[in-house]
């Protein structure tokens, strides 16, 4: 299945795109998503374990399944304020 | 958990300067007996670094609803009557607000608790970022607890 | 203790409505990050009692004096760029503002601290007293420490 | 010798006045000044021990000598704020 996920900050800079298409296969977690991100961006492999994943809007953990037509995000540690 | 929407906290993200006057209006109430208002500024100084400017980007909607959970958790540890959060996104020249939070409260003592919550918790969950634009021609994204920030690029370069 | 009047804080007592706004533009300054503006208000209820209106009256040279002294006692505190505190006396209706305090700090931990302390020194040691005019006709000087407030006169007799 | 005393808030509503002159003997103390205006304004020393005494701007306590050309002012605990 394609999940989109939206890119912000210096994870969109290292990615270089506001949102990427990840594909993954059967049911899977937040931790997969992150394995394949980093498979498909190479540069965000060294920064990905400070990397946040939000799904519909909400911070979510690595052991976290992912549900279709979620609303998934990747960003850094935020510095709002 | 209270529904913060049924209070009409004015929650907002703008491009535009803030107004923390009109916000300040905004909260002003019979009931109320203190109000705080905080305003976050542009600040030139940061370890002995100049800054020039910053840039901010939010992830907008997941900014929004972080910002009424807030408002929804301050309701439910003090008694606010009216609370406001706006913050700014976009180009900031040095001294301009980038955040303008105001609460009024019956009594000082939980406006003043209620105030620093609120831009506490905005500083660790809503999904905001800040770009430096240092006066050495260097830009970084700001990403607390990962170290210092990472330069991305020197200017002319 | 350093002297307070070298760095020109604003403060004042005055007859006339305060206008915060001009007061925390005062106090925006590119080395601050952080701004702190308090501000109290004739509050309607009092434990269950209804207030009509307040009236405020100073003994102006002490007032004054102690105000600048609390001004110095924070400076020596905390790291305040700028900061301000005014004052309203005579008669206020619900909801306008009796005191601002306005506070420019480069973090906002210190802003918080330097306004709470500001304000919570002022209602200790100020000499202003306040007049509450209760909706029941009568009238009585609120003296804090002093059991609750003396009534004066009931209104018509 | 004559000392002009200011009054404020509920203090000048119970002597009527905003300021008093009070007669006091030789060197005297705050206590002293408070014996002579409960003596003088009656309707003052039932809450005599609350009022405050301040001189020259500052609070003084009631061991505290007067110095001859000292301002005094008499006032209820503060509610200002």
């Amino acid at each position: 299945m394609d999940f989109q996920v939206k890119m912000f900050a210096r994870a969109r800079d290292l990615a270089d795109a506001d949102s990427v298409t990840v594909a993954l296969s059967g049911s899977c977690t937040i931790a997969d998503l992150r394995r394949a991100l980093s498979e498909q961006y190479p540069a965000l492999q060294p920064v990905m374990t400070n990397l946040l994943i939000a799904v519909d809007n909400q911070y979510a953990t690595d052991e976290m399944p992912i549900a279709p037509q979620a609303e998934i995000a990747c960003f850094p540690p935020v510095s709002g304020g | 958990m209270k529904n913060y929407t049924e209070f009409n906290d004015r929650i907002e993200l703008t491009d535009a300067l803030i107004d923390y006057t009109q916000l300040t209006e905004a909260i002003r109430t019979h009931q109320a007996g203190a109000i705080i208002l905080f305003l976050g500024t542009v600040r030139e100084m940061t370890q002995g670094r100049q800054t020039l400017c910053l840039d901010y980007e939010a992830y907008p909607e997941m900014a929004l609803a972080k910002m009424r959970e807030l408002a929804g958790e301050t309701r439910n540890q003090w008694p606010v009557e009216k609370l406001g959060i706006i913050h700014r996104l976009g180009h900031l020249e040095l001294g301009e607000i980038s955040v303008a939070v105001a609460v009024s409260c019956p009594h000082r003592k939980h406006a003043f608790e209620a105030g620093q919550y609120l831009i506490d918790r905005l500083k660790e969950v809503v999904p905001i970022w800040k770009k430096e634009n240092w006066s050495d021609g260097t830009t970084a994204w700001v990403h607390p607890g990962s170290g210092s920030p990472i330069p991305l690029q020197k200017g002319g370069t």
